[in-house]
C-alpha cells in the first residue's frame, strides 16, 4: 500500500518522525518525514525501481545516497518548476514534492523504449559513427530526429523560469569543503586561531560520513560530538557555516564558486527570495575535506535494481531509518565494506552472505559472521538474477572456481574508496595514484589548497581528524592567524585493508557507467579500435560524461582499460577534471541579469518628461533614447519622423544628445596631447572655439569622431560618439598614463555632469534668445560657426553653448548641468512655443545626417580609412599621430577602395534598404563585380524620396553613374545613381547662417 | 574494414570481437615526403587531402598527445559558412560543401547536421549589418535569409520575446550551417587517412625543426626522433607561436582562452543552433541531448586552458536573457581550449618565411567549421606550392599591405575579435 | 583572477580590462613602417611570464603593469603605468 | 517673455518611493537618498601632488587623501577616487568648483561632478548582506573600517564606495553612483535588499 512506509526502521535515524511529508512519486502518493530525501523516502516505502537507463532502457534503482548518484533521476517538481535530472538522493522532501521517473513511455514499469535491449548487439559503443550514412540526406530527416527524441534524459520545462536567483561575494581566510570530521576539525582549528572561516557543506546536515557511520570521537558518541563542534563553531563571530552550498569551482587568485540552494527544499521559495545563490568564495586558503566516494565493482548484473554501494545503505538505514532490503548480501573487496554488514544486524535485518573478495578476513569479522548466522564466501558475485522488480538471486564465484548461489533482495557493494579529488585537480593538476588503498589522491593542487582526510587518501577516523585538524590550523597560519587552537579531536582508525577489484569476468552485461549504459566490452571494444587513451575511452564509450560526472564509473573505466592493455593504472592515467563538481543550474550564474535586468540601462536626463510626451525609445548601448515623438493620428513612424525633420527644417526643434561621450581635457599640454590622438592639430584651436576631430586606431582605421572644444588655455571639452563613449576614455588614458606620460594632462569623464541639447532650425536663433540671458551675443558676429563658450541663462542659470551643427541647419549644442536636464528640456518647449518648437528623436537626427552626408556608426565600421570617409584631407602632414603610419600602407590607400558616396534610386518612389549591394548595371551579380554596399539610408523630406550613403569601389570618381542595387534577401533589384554624399545645402549656407 | 548497418551487425554476431582500430598507431618511419605537425582536424583532413586528392601519401600526422586533443575535441561544433567578407566568404562555403559530403567522402558517420544557423539581431544597425552580409552570402552562392520577428515568433517561440532587455527583431538564417560531432570528425579523417597510408603517429612532440645547408626546413626532431620531410606543414592552432619560433618566426597570433559548457542532457529542446546579438551566447543541443554553448573568449593571453568565473556568468547571464526557460537546466561541465587570435580574426593559410615550412593558423574561436575547407587547401598548397584561389587572401604578408580581413572590425586588438 | 592595484589593493579581474604585451614600446615619429609594423602586430605570445598592460577601468583608472605568467595565471607583479597619477616623466 | 524655473531633480526622484519595501517586519536595511550636493573632482597635475595636498590642507585643515580613506572635515568629505585625485563633496556652494578653483589654481585640474552623480547611503543590520551581492569588496569592520573607500564597481558601473561614521552603532555606507545609471542600479538595489526587508528614504542632508 502507498505510504505505509513499509521498508521503516521502527527506531533510529536524523528524521523527524513528528513531520510527515506527504509526497507524490508517478502519480503515486506516498509519506516520508522531515530529514528525509527523495531518495530514502522511496526507500522506506520500498520503492526499488526508480528510472530506466540512457540507451538501452533498463530498470535502475538508488545506487548511491549523495550527489554521485548515476540512476535515481527524476524530474522534480511541475509546471514552470519542472527539474530534469535531479538526483532523488539529494533532493530534500517537502510536503506536496512532485517527482515523476523520466527517459520512459508510457510508463517507468511498462517502456517500450526497453525494447532498444534487443539491439543491445549492435548498439555497442560508438555504432552510430559506422552506420545512418546513406541515403546521406536521410540523416537530418530520419535517422538524427529519432536519435535525438530517444537520446536526452529529463524534460526540461519548456517555459520561463519564474524563480529569482541571485550571486554574491564572500570573503573568508579560509574555507572548508565538507562537514564529515576533517571539515569540522579543521573549521574547529582555523576558527579557534581566530580565521575568518567558511565552512560549506552541501547535505542539509553537517557531519558528513559521520552521519552514516556514527563511531566515537573524544569519548563521545559521533553525533554528539557534532553537535557541540557546531555550537562551538557558531559561537565563533568569524565562522560562517553553509549548509545546502556546494562548492563547484576553483578559479584563479583563490577564487572558489558555490551554489547554496537556498530554497529548493521548499516546494516555492517565499516571496522576495531566491531559489538558489552562487557564491564567489575569495579564500586566501582552502581546505577540501570533501571525502571519498565510495566505488562499483563492475559484474554482470550489477544494475539490478537492489545493487547499492555498501556505504549508501548503512546511510539509509543509519540515517534515514530506512531499510533498503530485508535480507542483505554483501560484496566487498575491503574492510569498510564489512560495516554494512554490522550495520544490517544491529538494525535488526538479516545478513544473506558477505562474499569477499580478499584472500583472508579478520577474526573480528569471522565472528561477526557465526554469531550473525550468515555464510562468509571468498569469491566475487558473478551475476544478479532480478529484474525490474528487484535483486533476487546472486551468482558467485567462490575462490577456487567453485560457484554459489545466495538469496537475497539487496547486494550491497563495495569496491573501495575514491576520494574526491574533482576540486583539487580543477587547475589541471593531475591527481597520483596510490597503491596501498588502491585510489588516486590528490596531487598538484591549485595554490592556496590542501586536501585532508578521506579525500586526501586518510581513511580512519582518527586520522580524517587529525589531518583535518592540522589543515586547518596551517591554513589559518598561512593567513595570518595565530590563535590557539586548543587540543585536537581523537579518534581510533578503523583497517582499511583492500584488495584491488574492478571488473568480474561474466555472463550478461556489467556496467561501468551505468547512467550511459557503457559496459565493461565497451571499453574493452575501444581499447580493440585503438581508442587507447583514456581521453579517447571516454569519447568514444561517452563513460564519465553523464550528470553522475563519472564519480562512480571514472576510475573503474580506466582500470579496466588498463587491463585490457596491460599497463598499469597510473600509466593510463586519469581524464582531466573540469568543474563543476555537481551540475548547476544556468539560472544560477545569470542571477539577477536576465529579462530586463540582463544588462543595466542609463536614462538621459529628459527621460521622464519624454515619456510622458509619449516618445519611442531606442536601445543605444546601454542607453534609452527617444527615437521619435508620436502624435495622434499619425500612422507610422515615418509620418511621425518627417513632420519632426520639416519642422527643424523649416523652424526649430531640439534633441537630447546627452549620450555623447564628454571629456574634460585639462593641463598646461592638453593641446598637444590631442594633436597626438588627432588626426587634425587642436594646439592651434583658439580658446572659444570648436573644431571636428577624427581619431585613428594605430592601425591606421577611423577609430572615433566628434566636435572638440576649446573652453580655456589648459581647458578642452571634447565629445565622443555615443558608442564609444567609454572606450575612447580608456583610449585616451592609455595614451596619456603609457604613451605619452611626459605630457601634463588630465582628463575626467564628464558624460553625466551634462545634460545637452542640439537646438536646430532656422528659428534657433529666436528660440535661444528667449532662453539665455539677453546680455549675450548670439549673432554671427558674436557667436560665429564652430563657436564655444559658457553663457548665462535667464534666472541666472549657467550653462555651455557650441554653435555647432549635425543637422546643417542653423544649430546649437548647450549644456546644463544635468539636474536641470529635465527643466532644460520644459523650457525649451514653454519657451519655443510661438516658434513652433518641436522635440526631434534619434530618427530625425539620422535622417538630417544623412540628409547632410555625415559619416555615422555604419559607415565608422572598423573597417574604414579617413580617406574611405572623405576626410583624408584632415590628416596632418605636421605631426605624429596615431595611426599615421599604418595608415599608409599600400591596400589602406589603393585606388579601388570602396568609399562613401551618395546613393538615390531611380525611381523616386522606390525605397533603398541598407544591406543592399551595388552591382555594376548589365552585370550578373558575383563576387567578382560586388563592388559594395548601401551603409544608411532614409526617407528624405527635403528630396521626397529615399535616399542613402553606401561604400562604393571608387564611389567618388563615379558620380552619376547608375548602378544596381541588389538585394536578393528581400528580393529586390533596382536601378540607383551614384552622387554627391552631401544631399542638402552642399554649400553650408545654412548652418552659417 | 568498411563501416555500415551490415557490417556491423555481422560484428555483433561474433562478439565484435573482430574490429581493426579506426586507424593505425604508427610509428615514425626516417622521411617523409610531407610532414604535417597536428594530429587535430586540420592537420588530419590535410593529410586525408594530400592523399586522397593530391596522390601525395608518404605523408605523417605528427601529435604530441592523442588525436583531436587540441581544439578539435573542444568546441561548440558549430558549422556555417555566413561570412560576409571577401577571403572569408568563398573559402567557408568551400568547406560548408565538404561537410556536406563529409560521411560518404570518409566512410564514417561524423553526424553532420544541417538544422540550421541563427543569428538574432536587436537593432536596425545589425539588422543591416546582416542584410549586408546575408547579401553577400547570396551573392556568392550561399543559402541565406533574413528573418523579423513574426517569423521567428512561429519558429522559436520560447525566445524571450516578451521582456528582454533588448528585444529580438528578427535573425539571419543559413539554413545549411549546423553541427558535426567534432570527436568524430577527427576520428573520421584519421580513419580514411589511415587507410591511405598515412601515418598517424601519436605521443610524438615535435622540438625543433631541422634545416640543410641552404637553411630551408629539412624535417622535424621530436620526442621519438628525427624525422625528414619534403616539407612540413603547421597545423597547431593554439600553439602556432610556440612551433614558429621553433623556426625563429614571430607571428600576428595571441593565444587566448575560449570556454565552452555543456549541460545536462534533456529531451529535444532547441532545434538550430542559435546566437544572442545582444550578448556573448551562442547554443546548440547535442544529439546526446545537453546544450553546448559558449561566449566570448576570457579576454586575456593564456595557454592554461581553463576559464574563469566571470565569463562562464557572462554566458549563463546571455543565455538567460534570451532564453529564459533554460533556467533550470543545470551545466555539467565547463573546459577551455587555446585558441590562434590572429590580428584581424581570420586565419593565416600560407608559406612562411622559412622555406619548406608552410603554416595554417590564426583561426581564432572558428577553426572547427573550416575544418574540411581549411584541410583542402592546405593540402592544395603543399602539393602545389600555390594558395587555392579560395585561400588566396590568407595571406601573412596582408598585415604588412593594409590589407587585412577584419569581419569585426575591431582592429589589431586580438581579444576583441 | 585577482590583480592587485598598486592603489586599490586587490581587486577582483571584473574591474579591469586586458590590452595586451607590454613589451612592444610604440616607435618614435621617424622610425618607419617596417617598425610600426612590428609594434601593431607582431607578438611574442609568450607560454610564461609575461608583462602585460591592464586597465583598472571598473576603479581608479589606472593603466599598469602585470606580469603574469600564462601557463599558471600567476600574477607576480604589478606595477602602475609610468604615467598614471600625476606622475612626473621625463622633462 | 516666458518664465522659467531651473528647479533641480535627483536622477532618483521618480523611482525613490519613501517607505517600507520588501519583506515585512523589522527592516534589515534602510537606504537613503541624499539630494543636491556640490562635488568636486580634483585631480593633480603632473609632478604637483605635493602641492596639491598642501592646498588641501590650507583650505581644509586636513590633508587630502593619498590613498582609498576618505576623510571628513566640519563642511565637506574629501574622498580619495584615484592616484593623485580626490573627490571634495560638500554642500551649500561653499566648496564648489568656482570656490575651489583658486585654491587648486596650478597644482590641480578641476571637473565639476556635482550632477554627475547620486548619493546613496546604506545602513542597517543587513547592510553588508546586500552590498555582498552588489560589491565585490571585503567590507568587514576588520578590513573596511569607518573612513574607508573604494574606487569600484558595482553591477558593472563605476562606484565610489567609503564607510561613514557609524550611526547607532551600525555601519554606514555612501554609494557615489553615476547619474545616467542611477535608477537602473537603484533597482537592482532594491531587488537584492527585498528579503531583508528596507526603509527608504531622501534627504538634503548628509
Amino acid at each position: 500500500m502507498a505510504g505505509d512506509q513499509a521498508n521503516r526502521l521502527t527506531s533510529g535515524g536524523l528524521i523527524d518522525r513528528s513531520t510527515a511529508l506527504s509526497f507524490r512519486f508517478d502519480g503515486e502518493n506516498f509519506l516520508g518525514f522531515k530529514g528525509d530525501t527523495l531518495a530514502s523516502a522511496l526507500v522506506a516505502n520500498g520503492v526499488k525501481l526508480v528510472g530506466r537507463s540512457f540507451k538501452y532502457h533498463r530498470p535502475r534503482g538508488i545506487l548511491t545516497a549523495g550527489s554521485e548518484e548515476p540512476n535515481a533521476l527524476v524530474e522534480l517538481r511541475s509546471g514552470a518548476r519542472r527539474e530534469p535530472n535531479t538526483k532523488a538522493t539529494t533532493a530534500e522532501l517537502y510536503e506536496g514534492l512532485e517527482a515523476a521517473s523520466q527517459n520512459r513511455w508510457p510508463s517507468l514499469n511498462f517502456d517500450v523504449m526497453s525494447v532498444n535491449q534487443l539491439f543491445a548487439p549492435i548498439f555497442v559503443a560508438g555504432f552510430y559513427y559506422k552506420t545512418f550514412m546513406w541515403p546521406a540526406k536521410f540523416w537530418e530527416a530520419i535517422y538524427e530526429p529519432a536519435i535525438r527524441r530517444a537520446a536526452g534524459l529529463g524534460r526540461a520545462a519548456g517555459v520561463s523560469d519564474p524563480d529569482h536567483y541571485d550571486k554574491a561575494w564572500a570573503h573568508c581566510d579560509v574555507v572548508i569543503v565538507g562537514s564529515g570530521p576533517a571539515g569540522l576539525a579543521a573549521a574547529l582549528a582555523a576558527g579557534r586561531s581566530g580565521a575568518r572561516v567558511i565552512l560549506c557543506e552541501e547535505d542539509f546536515v553537517l557531519g558528513g560520513r559521520l552521519l552514516a557511520n556514527g563511531g566515537t570521537i573524544d569519548g563521545l558518541p559521533a553525533a554528539e560530538w557534532v553537535a557541540r563542534t557546531v555550537a562551538e563553531l557558531e559561537a565563533l563571530p568569524d565562522v560562517r557555516i553553509m549548509t545546502r552550498t556546494t562548492l563547484f569551482g576553483v578559479y584563479d587568485g583563490g577564487t572558489y564558486g558555490a551554489i547554496e540552494h537556498v530554497n529548493d527544499h521548499l516546494p516555492v521559495p517565499p516571496e522576495h527570495q531566491v531559489r538558489q545563490r552562487l557564491w564567489r568564495i575569495v579564500a586566501r586558503r582552502c581546505v577540501v575535506a570533501a571525502g571519498a566516494i565510495e566505488r562499483p565493482i563492475v559484474f554482470a548484473g550489477n544494475d539490478t535494481p537492489g545493487v547499492m554501494m555498501a556505504s549508501a545503505m548503512r546511510s539509509y538505514i543509519n540515517r534515514y531509518a530506512a531499510a533498503p532490503a530485508r535480507r542483505i548480501a554483501l560484496f566487498t573487496n575491503n574492510e569498510d565494506g564489512w560495516r554494512t554488514a554490522e550495520t544490517a544486524i544491529a538494525a535488526g535485518l538479516q545478513v544473506a552472505a558477505v562474499i569477499d573478495a580478499r584472500p583472508d578476513v579478520s577474526p573480528a569479522h569471522r565472528s561477526l559472521a557465526s554469531k550473525g548466522g550468515f555464510p562468509v564466501l571468498h569469491g566475487s558475485v558473478s551475476a544478479v538474477d532480478g529484474g525490474k522488480t528487484g535483486v533476487r538471486k546472486i551468482s558467485v564465484s567462490l575462490t577456487g572456481g567453485a560457484r554459489a548461489e545466495v538469496e537475497a533482495d539487496g547486494l550491497a557493494v563495495s569496491g573501495g574508496w575514491n576520494p574526491a579529488v574533482g576540486p583539487t585537480s580543477y587547475h589541471r593538476g593531475r591527481p597520483k595514484w596510490r597503491d596501498d588503498i588502491a585510489a588516486f589522491v590528490p596531487d598538484g593542487v591549485p595554490p592556496g589548497m590542501a586536501a585532508a582526510g578521506a579525500a586526501n587518501g586518510a581513511f580512519g577516523l582518527g586520522a580524517c581528524l587529525r589531518e583535518g585538524f592540522e589543515a586547518g590550523a596551517a591554513a589559518a597560519r598561512d593567513a595570518g592567524r595565530s590563535g590557539n587552537i586548543g587540543s585536537m579531536p581523537a579518534a581510533d582508525d578503523e583497517i582499511f585493508s583492500i584488495t584491488p577489484l574492478w571488473h568480474v569476468a561474466g555472463k550478461g552485461k556489467a556496467f561501468v557507467d551505468q547512467q550511459h549504459d557503457v559496459t565493461a566490452s565497451d571499453v574493452e571494444l575501444a581499447q580493440r579500435e585503438g581508442f587507447q587513451s583514456v581521453e579517447h575511452l571516454k569519447r568514444y564509450t561517452t563513460l564519465g560524461m553523464a550528470t553522475d560526472q563519472g564519480k562512480t564509473s571514472n576510475v573503474a573505466g580506466l582500470a579496466i582499460m588498463a587491463a585490457v592493455s596491460g599497463k598499469s593504472i597510473p600509466e593510463t592515467g586519469t581524464t582531466i577534471y573540469r568543474p563543476p563538481y555537481v551540475p548547476v543550474a544556468i539560472g544560477a550564474f545569470a542571477g539577477h541579469h536576465r529579462d530586463e535586468n540582463f544588462h543595466a540601462t542609463r536614462l538621459t536626463p529628459s527621460h521622464h518628461w519624454a515619456a510622458e510626451l509619449g516618445a519611442v525609445f531606442v536601445d543605444t548601448g546601454l542607453w534609452k533614447r527617444a527615437q521619435w515623438y508620436p502624435r495622434a493620428g499619425e500612422k507610422d513612424w515615418l509620418e511621425s519622423v518627417t513632420r519632426e525633420v520639416k519642422a527643424v527644417r523649416s523652424g526649430v526643434g531640439f534633441c537630447d544628445v546627452s549620450t555623447l561621450g564628454k571629456i574634460d581635457v585639462h593641463g598646461p599640454d592638453a593641446g598637444a596631447f590631442l594633436d597626438r590622438v588627432y588626426i587634425n592639430a587642436f594646439s592651434s584651436l583658439a580658446v572659444g572655439k570648436g573644431r571636428y576631430g577624427l581619431m585613428l586606431r594605430e592601425d591606421g582605421i577611423v577609430y572615433d569622431d566628434g566636435t572638440t572644444s576649446r573652453l580655456a588655455e589648459d581647458h578642452y571639452f571634447l565629445t565622443t560618439t555615443t558608442a564609444k563613449a567609454g572606450l575612447v576614455m580608456q583610449h585616451l588614458e592609455f595614451c596619456r598614463q603609457v604613451l605619452f606620460p611626459e605630457l601634463d594632462v588630465q582628463l575626467t569623464s564628464v558624460s553625466d555632469q551634462w545634460a545637452q541639447f542640439s537646438i536646430a532650425g532656422p528659428k534657433t536663433r529666436d528660440l535661444l534668445q528667449e532662453i539665455v540671458d539677453p546680455a549675450e551675443d548670439l549673432s554671427n558676429e558674436g557667436f560665429p560657426f564652430m563657436g564655444a563658450r559658457e553663457v548665462k541663462l535667464r534666472g541666472g542659470l549657467k550653462a555651455r553653448l557650441f554653435r555647432i551643427s549635425f543637422s546643417g541647419e542653423m544649430a546649437f549644442e548647450i549644456s546644463v548641468p544635468a539636474r536641470h536636464g529635465e527643466a532644460m528640456a520644459r523650457n525649451l518647449m514653454i519657451a519655443g512655443e510661438p516658434f513652433g518648437v518641436t522635440p526631434y528623436g534619434t530618427e530625425a537626427l539620422g535622417v538630417m545626417r544623412i540628409e547632410k552626408g555625415h559619416v555615422a556608426g555604419p559607415e565608422l565600421n572598423g573597417t574604414t580609412t579617413a580617406g574611405d570617409l572623405g576626410l583624408g584631407k584632415m590628416m596632418s602632414t605636421k605631426k605624429d599621430f596615431i595611426g599615421r603610419v599604418m595608415a599608409r600602407r599600400e591596400a589602406l590607400v589603393a585606388p579601388n577602395r570602396q568609399v562613401v558616396v551618395g546613393i538615390k534610386p531611380t525611381d523616386k518612389a522606390r525605397r533603398l534598404r541598407s544591406g543592399a549591394h551595388i552591382i555594376p548595371k548589365g552585370e550578373t551579380p558575383g563576387p567578382e563585380n560586388d563592388q559594395g554596399y548601401v551603409t544608411s539610408v532614409c526617407f528624405s523630406p527635403v528630396l521626397d524620396q529615399w535616399i542613402g550613403l553606401g561604400l562604393v569601389e571608387r564611389g567618388r570618381e563615379r558620380i552619376g553613374e547608375i548602378v544596381r542595387a541588389h538585394d536578393p534577401l528581400r528580393s529586390e533589384d533596382y536601378d540607383v545613381e551614384l552622387c554627391n554624399s552631401v544631399f542638402y545645402d552642399p554649400d553650408g549656407g545654412r548652418q552659417r547662417g | 574494414m568498411k563501416y555500415s548497418i551490415f557490417s556491423l551487425a555481422r560484428a555483433a554476431l561474433s562478439g565484435h570481437k573482430n574490429w581493426q582500430p579506426t586507424w593505425r598507431d604508427a610509428a615514425p618511419k626516417d622521411r617523409y615526403d610531407v610532414v604535417i605537425i597536428g594530429g587535430g582536424g586540420h592537420g588530419l583532413a590535410t593529410a586525408w587531402f594530400l592523399a586522397s586528392e593530391f596522390g601525395i601519401r608518404n605523408v605523417a600526422v605528427l601529435e604530441k598527445g592523442w588525436i583531436g586533443s587540441g581544439n578539435a575535441g573542444r568546441n561548440t561544433t558549430i558549422i556555417r559558412s555566413n561570412y560576409g567578407l571577401p577571403g572569408n566568404t568563398g573559402f567557408y562555403e568551400l568547406s560548408m560543401k565538404l561537410w556536406e559530403r563529409m560521411e560518404q567522402d570518409l566512410n564514417y558517420n561524423a553526424m553532420v547536421s544541417q538544422r540550421g544557423v541563427l543569428n538574432l539581431y536587436h537593432s536596425d544597425a545589425q539588422r543591416d549589418a546582416f542584410a549586408r552580409r546575408g547579401n553577400t552570402m547570396r551573392i556568392n552562392g550561399i543559402d541565406a535569409e533574413l528573418l523579423d520577428q513574426a517569423a521567428l515568433r512561429k519558429m522559436l517561440p520560447f525566445l524571450n520575446f516578451e521582456n528582454a532587455r533588448f528585444p529580438i527583431q528578427g535573425g539571419l538564417l543559413q539554413r545549411r550551417g549546423g553541427t558535426a560531432r567534432h570527436d568524430a570528425v577527427v576520428w573520421g579523417y584519421a580513419h580514411a587517412a589511415s587507410a591511405l597510408g598515412v601515418d598517424i603517429i601519436q605521443n610524438c612532440e615535435v622540438t625543433g625543426f631541422t634545416r640543410d645547408a641552404n637553411g630551408r626546413v629539412a624535417g622535424v626532431e621530436t620526442s621519438r626522433g628525427e624525422i625528414g620531410a619534403g616539407k612540413v606543414g603547421m597545423a597547431v592552432a593554439g600553439s602556432s607561436s610556440r612551433v614558429a619560433a621553433m623556426a625563429g618566426l614571430r607571428l600576428p597570433i595571441e593565444s587566448h582562452v575560449l570556454q565552452a559548457f555543456v549541460s545536462e542532457a534533456i529531451k529535444p529542446l532547441l532545434p538550430n543552433v542559435m546566437t544572442f546579438g545582444a550578448g556573448h551566447f551562442y547554443v546548440s543541443q547535442s544529439d546526446k541531448g545537453g546544450l553546448v554553448f559558449g561566449g566570448d573568449i576570457d579576454g586575456y593571453n593564456s595557454y592554461a586552458q581553463r576559464g574563469n568565473l566571470p565569463v562562464v556568468e557572462d554566458v549563463c547571464e546571455g543565455g538567460m536573457a534570451l532564453i529564459p526557460m533554460i533556467g533550470r537546466v543545470r551545466l555539467l561541465r565547463q573546459w577551455g581550449g587555446i585558441m590562434d587570435m590572429s590580428m584581424d580574426g581570420t586565419p593565416i593559410i600560407d608559406k612562411s618565411p622559412v622555406d619548406g615550412l608552410y603554416i595554417n593558423a590564426g583561426w581564432c574561436y572558428g577553426g572547427f567549421k573550416a575544418t574540411p575547407g581549411s584541410g583542402f587547401v592546405f593540402a592544395h598548397l603543399l602539393a602545389r606550392d600555390q594558395s587555392h584561389k579560395e585561400a588566396a587572401l590568407f595571406r601573412l604578408d596582408r598585415f604588412q599591405r593594409g590589407a587585412m580581413i577584419d569581419e569585426k572590425g575591431q582592429g589589431a586588438q586580438p581579444n576583441l575579435h | 583572477m585577482r590583480i592587485t592595484c598598486p592603489f586599490c589593493g586587490e581587486r577582483e579581474l571584473g574591474e579591469f580590462t586586458y590590452l595586451g604585451d607590454a613589451k612592444p614600446q610604440r616607435p618614435s615619429a621617424d622610425a618607419g613602417e617596417d617598425a610600426v609594423y612590428d609594434y601593431v602586430y607582431l607578438r611574442d605570445n609568450i607560454a610564461g611570464v609575461m608583462s602585460e598592460h591592464w586597465y583598472h577601468g571598473g576603479g581608479c583608472r589606472a593603466w599598469l603593469k602585470v606580469t603574469r605568467n600564462t601557463l599558471t595565471h600567476e600574477i607576480s607583479a604589478v606595477e602602475a603605468a609610468a604615467g598614471a597619477g600625476a606622475a612626473k616623466v621625463g622633462a | 517673455m516666458a518664465e522659467f524655473s531651473w528647479d533641480v531633480r535627483s536622477p532618483l526622484e521618480r523611482a525613490l518611493i519613501a517607505g517600507p519595501y520588501g519583506a515585512q517586519g523589522d527592516s534589515g536595511v534602510a537606504l537613503t537618498e541624499i539630494r543636491n550636493f556640490d562635488l568636486v573632482q580634483v585631480m593633480a597635475r603632473r609632478g604637483k601632488a605635493g602641492e596639491m595636498i598642501a592646498a588641501a590642507k590650507a583650505r581644509f585643515g586636513v590633508a587630502a587623501p593619498e590613498t582609498p580613506k576618505a576623510i571628513g572635515t566640519s563642511d565637506a568629505s574629501l574622498i580619495w577616487s584615484g592616484p593623485d585625485q580626490f573627490l571634495v563633496l560638500s554642500k551649500g556652494g561653499k566648496h564648489s568648483i568656482e570656490a575651489l578653483a583658486p585654491v587648486f589654481a596650478g597644482s590641480a585640474s578641476l571637473s565639476d561632478q556635482s550632477h554627475a552623480r547620486a548619493l546613496i547611503s546604506v545602513s542597517g543590520d543587513k547592510a553588508r548582506a546586500m552590498l555582498a551581492k552588489l560589491s565585490s569588496i571585503d567590507l568587514h569592520s576588520d578590513v573596511f573600517g569607518v573612513g574607508a573607500a573604494a574606487a569600484t564597481s558595482m553591477d558593472h558601473t563605476s562606484v565610489t564606495l567609503w564607510r561613514g561614521a557609524d550611526r547607532n552603532g551600525q555601519a554606514v555606507f555612501n554609494l557615489l553612483v553615476f547619474a545616467t545609471f542611477a535608477e537602473s542600479l537603484w533597482h537592482t538595489i532594491l531587488d537584492s535588499t527585498a528579503e531583508y526587508g528596507v526603509t527608504i528614504g531622501h534627504s538634503e542632508e548628509f
